[in-house]
């Protein structure tokens, strides 16, 4: 047999679910007082998450994406990028993004119907949250194409989920940075749903990462609940993106412990035992078991740091809170550069009909 | 010309069995029926499955008809579209959803290069008997891309129907009609009604003519012209417009395209009046259309301009304004009355 | 507001150096003055580069400018939009070529959901200032879906610019204006007059405002509206009917999105009557929302129905019957002399 | 290294360039005598395409696309499939589909603008020819979708080019194939060129056939200039789908020795010396060479085979040269079943301009 071309995948995992090293860890790897403080953002992202969907539930919130259970893969993946790099994230990488500087009134005023958390204060140059299913993915490669014709060492990093690479989107992404060998990096976070419909139902194919062959870029399976992996799948990607050797596709196993969204209600379509075994792959256990094991992480620290993260959150959310509606002529303002004469007219309708002609 | 027989007013004594039921649960009625008598019926879409659909459209009917009838699809809506029009072309009659309108765009490319034209394509050797179900517009509080009326852009495509139903009873009998029609029927559902209010409506497989507009309300001052969810503000205007001693026809378009034009110019040679009513951004909504006939066959009825109540040309804003960005009462209330004033 | 100066009407005698071009040489000129003068200006499509497009349009660019501005893509339509609106949102200038018309439709999901909606999502923090350069309409003999007259879709959607120019100078200024616009602006080319004929085009940089219409014929009678290769028919039609007595006068819409509806309200205040000629289909085509704009606005100005000479509401045929499809002189000259008679 | 997921992709090429067999025909290679027939066809298919050229160049008909080069890949593939298949072709493989009954006067219709030409009398049930790149493969796959559902033994063949090979369409269609383990078979047609842009700028994968590894399908490389491997790509691919495990990718291996079409001028863009050397490969020569040494074929059998080619050519182009242009009111059939009232008075209104009211 004659062999036209040949692949090898291969997957990435240092700790495992119990918290024990699996491999040596590379040469590359953070010192553990980083691991630590990554740890420490896992452990606040989750606190924000639980309490988002809190405030979903008591109504001062609309529809919220939680994470939970994806804290590694999201923390990983935004420890690795330097600010000018850019993010194409979809509606879930919170963890991500609250690394890149967005703030959690940010993400509550987005998912509040408010069009203001859009606008980053800080990663002012990174997407806003994409709810078109990986459309983010070709945006994120057309800025990947931008800092090549500018000869800029940045980065385009972007996910989607095991659903999202099913996306026409993320096949063009991944096809048009092969074809323009660009510093490109698609993250597919595989949680094993999309909504009701689980991972076996998206695509044929044995792994999701082999998805990047189609367009001959790099490929890489990494447990995305070990850090240590998403972290060196990360750095290898990249490396790789800014020595100006191409693109990767990094699939993250992970799960999703929660719904959907905040409007789901997974126990129509899914196993309570399926989650139930899910968590005893939980991310964050297991770095805490490792953490634990290293000496340098205890309930006491734990305690105390989780009453910092409520704090840390409470304040966010009470500016959330705070935030007042906008009037609703706000809905013409950023439409255009400079509003055309007829919907300066509607505008003026509008303002009319609230009295403040 | 077909007749509409408004389904609504069947005096319930006189139907056959039948329950009181929502806009979304007779579309539910409607798939189930059809699924039971012909065969070639497949249900597919995103989440449709097991999960009988994010909305619940299609609660119960994988399970009723199996896993080979009710297809949950890989999450990209060119792939449903393509696959729906591949499995037409061979002779079954795929009954596709989008889940939300702001998901139809990439959809946009099979069905007007393609569904909208096998049969004039291949001079009938091969055709497109398909629906596109496409929960519609806003109000209900969604995320974005969660709240659009985008049918203005399917009209100008030859080739196609476009359906928009506004109660239960008209939801049943029109996707009856839709899934029974030999060529495309792009078949949107008002979402913000979906379980605003229960009717009769008779599971007897009877379906509504696909191109009748239907006067909802007699009057003769004014015409009121509308379609969708947005029926329910108009009939309230309507109402409120009695008070004042104004009197207000009005219409439901409910399928768009082919338009029958002759019923709203029939209503406007009485009235000499007409205020269109749409959730689209008004600048070529299809409002402009309704307008744009009037303005060529009803010049000598009309004793006052044209007026369109419709959302603002901006982009449907997040949750927090929506109610803002559409007509509203107010503002058909008030529009009536212009025309009124100024004749 | 902006005024038009007509650079079709500027004295060669008065005007800089410049030569006489055809329309598709002066987009290729407008091309190459901006990305002379604007570093981020890049153009991408298929086969854009070496081949300089299958019209020519870019011909020379890459050879002038060099592989890194002038961007051959892979043969995907969704992915040409994409990449558009990531490079625009990262400061760059992205002039996107669709090869013909009817490949437009993968490109929608990203120039609606996305190229509208950046700067309006984002509160103005990333915009996206791109342009869609689409060889538009029929007549040159081409195959399938190579003539299609689509623009009206793009018209409803709220954040979009839509042009379309009929005469090298127009060409010229509003594409160096699209270009420099920092909103997205589809820009389609009327491919059949691309090389009808000549005009002193001065490559002096001036850009033509991009919310004007063009009155390119004064008359009292009637006014007809039109744009894009429709505009020769309908400059014809006027001097056919100034024979008989009818004085005509002829607006280019050029802009269509924002519509600059006072300088054809203004028109017909004037002359009483309106015919609007199109390619596109005549149901839902931008038409409508200029006809519905008279029924709002003009309706005590207007002697005689509105008519709009159209495609027919039917597919664009192959192309041995493509012109029967199309208005034609004698079917303006016709519509015109029923607006006289009808009033 | 862990290893995620491996893969080869196989090559399959029997006779060489040089009319050579390099490697041992498969059992199930066709007996010498159909080899013969199959050839014969691709002697016409030249034959056919050199005259459509003339007929463009001489004002006869619109725009052609040429098939010029490719007659191994479509004979073989037209050859492999039954009649109850499905072909959903482009815009350019009259090869497989005369070999399904489509007629030379209706190939000449389609592209001298009469819709009839895609009312094929024959192969009724394939797809029309697709103009809209790559849009047929989906279309593919919804009617491998259909027989699968239906439990109907047929197999849904579809065609695209190396540029096609990008266009989002494809993937989808692949990945739908891997979803639902569907009788697919996606044939890449990789001529080295789409219009003007070469292979190499479509994508960074080495191969083409790998865009299958994307959906979990079976990928094969194949000498699309080899009849032999050819035929018996398409009879793997053919038996799988028909045995019900699932779809297939083949990337066919060959040249476009004209221009993209009788509209494009390929010295634009393409160096000479390339088509030269190209023509060293090509696939009628090759297996002319093999038959003659199998004593199967000579110069006088050409000959004569030639002279009835262009017989039958003549016949067909007379046949269309002959059909008269409909009458206008035609763009009204088949626009619906039953036509609405405000379309039958447009054509009214198109009756009365020509004077038939
Ligand atoms: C184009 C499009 N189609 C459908 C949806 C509705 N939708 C929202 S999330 C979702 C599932 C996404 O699954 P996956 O990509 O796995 O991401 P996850 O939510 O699991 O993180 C769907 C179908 C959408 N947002 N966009
Ligand atoms: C969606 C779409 N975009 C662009 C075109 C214009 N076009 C026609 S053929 C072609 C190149 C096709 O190349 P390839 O797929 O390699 O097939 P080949 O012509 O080489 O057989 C292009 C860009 C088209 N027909 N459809
Ligand atoms: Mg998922
Ligand atoms: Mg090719």
């Amino acid at each position: 047999m004659r062999v036209a071309a040949s692949f090898e995948i291969e997957y990435l995992q240092y700790l495992d679910a119990d918290g024990r090293m699996v491999a040596d860890l590379p040469a590359t790897a953070p010192p553990p007082d980083e691991v630590l403080a990554l740890f420490k953002q896992m452990l606040f992202l989750r606190a924000f998450d639980g309490k988002a969907v809190a405030l979903q539930r008591t109504g001062k919130l609309g529809t919220y994406a939680p994470c939970l259970g994806h804290e590694a893969t999201q923390i990983g993946i935004g420890a690795t990028m330097r600010p000018e790099d850019v993010l194409a994230p979809s509606y879930r990488e919170y963890g991500a993004q609250i690394l890149r500087g967005v703030r959690l009134r940010e993400i509550l005023m987005y998912w509040g119907g408010d069009e203001r958390g859009n606008d980053f204060q800080n990663a002012r140059h990174d997407f806003p949250w994409a709810v078109p299913i990986a459309t983010q993915c070709l945006h994120a490669a057309g800025a990947a194409l931008a800092f090549k014709l500018r000869g800029e060492p940045r980065v385009a990093v972007t996910c989607c989920g095991d659903g999202g690479s099913s996306k026409t989107d993320t096949y063009a992404a991944i096809n048009a940075a092969g074809a323009y060998t660009l510093p490109f990096v698609q993250c597919i976070i595989n949680n094993g749903w999309a909504i009701s419909v689980p991972r076996s139902a998206q695509t044929g194919a044995q792994t999701l990462a082999q998805k990047g062959l189609a367009g001959g870029l790099h490929c890489l399976q990494v447990d995305g609940n070990d850090l240590f992996a998403v972290l060196e799948g990360m750095r290898r990607a990249m490396e790789r993106a800014r020595a100006g050797e191409g693109g990767s596709v990094i699939e993250f196993m992970t799960y999703r412990l929660h719904d959907h969204t905040t409007a789901d209600d997974a126990r129509r379509y899914r196993d309570e035992a399926e989650v139930k075994e899910a968590w005893t792959r939980d991310p964050v256990t297991r770095l805490r078991t490792w953490l634990g094991g290293q000496g340098l992480w205890d309930e006491a620290r734990e305690k105390d740091w989780l009453a910092e993260c409520a704090r840390l959150v409470d304040i966010e959310i009470d500016a959330y809170l705070d935030t007042k509606t906008q009037p609703p002529e706000v809905m013409f303002d950023y439409l255009y550069a400079d509003l055309p004469p007829d919907i300066l007219e509607q505008r003026a309708q509008l303002l009319a009909l609230e009295g403040r002609a | 010309m077909k007749t509409a027989v408004d389904r609504s007013k069947i005096d319930p004594a006189d139907a056959p069995a039948g329950k009181a039921i929502t806009l979304i649960e007779a579309v539910t009625q409607a798939l189930a029926w059809e699924m039971r008598h012909d065969d070639s019926v497949v249900v597919l879409g995103e989440d449709v499955g097991v999960n009988g659909g994010v909305f619940r459209a299609t609660a119960g009917l994988q399970q009723q008809f199996g896993p080979m009838r009710v297809l949950d699809t890989p999450l990209d809506e060119t792939t449903i579209a393509g696959l729906t029009v591949g499995m037409a072309a061979m002779g079954m009659k795929p009954v596709a959803e989008a889940q939300f309108d702001g998901f139809i765009y990439p959809m946009l490319d099979h069905i007007i290069c393609h569904a909208a034209r096998f049969r004039y394509r291949t001079r009938g050797r091969l055709t497109c008997p398909m629906v596109l179900r496409v929960p519609w517009g806003g109000g209900i509080r969604a995320p974005e891309h969660h709240s659009e009326a985008n049918e203005a852009m399917f009209t100008n495509v030859p080739g196609l129907r476009v359906v928009l139903p506004s109660s239960p009873a008209r939801a049943y009998g029109l996707l009856l009609a839709a899934i029974r029609e030999p060529d495309p029927v792009i078949y949107f559902e008002p979402k913000r009604i979906y379980r605003q209010y229960k009717e009769l409506v008779p599971d007897d497989g009877e379906a509504l003519p696909l191109d009748v507009c239907y006067v909802l309300r007699d009057g003769s001052d004014v015409t009121l012209v509308t379609w969708g969810a947005q029926v329910k503000e108009t009939l309230e205007a309507a109402e409120r417009l009695a008070e004042e001693g104004i009197s207000a026809e009005v219409i439901d378009v409910a399928t768009l395209k082919p338009l029958d034009f002759a019923t709203i110019a029939e209503s406007v040679a009485k009235t000499g009046r007409c205020v269109i009513v749409h959730e689209a951004p008004r600048t070529a909504g299809f409002g402009a259309e309704i307008a744009a006939r009037l303005a060529e066959h009803s010049m000598y009825d009309l004793v006052a301009p044209v007026e369109r109540v419709t959302g603002y040309d901006t982009h449907m804003p997040l949750f927090r304004l929506e109610m803002k960005y559409m007509p509203s009462v107010d503002k058909v209330v008030a529009a009536a009355k212009r025309t009124v004033a100024n004749s």
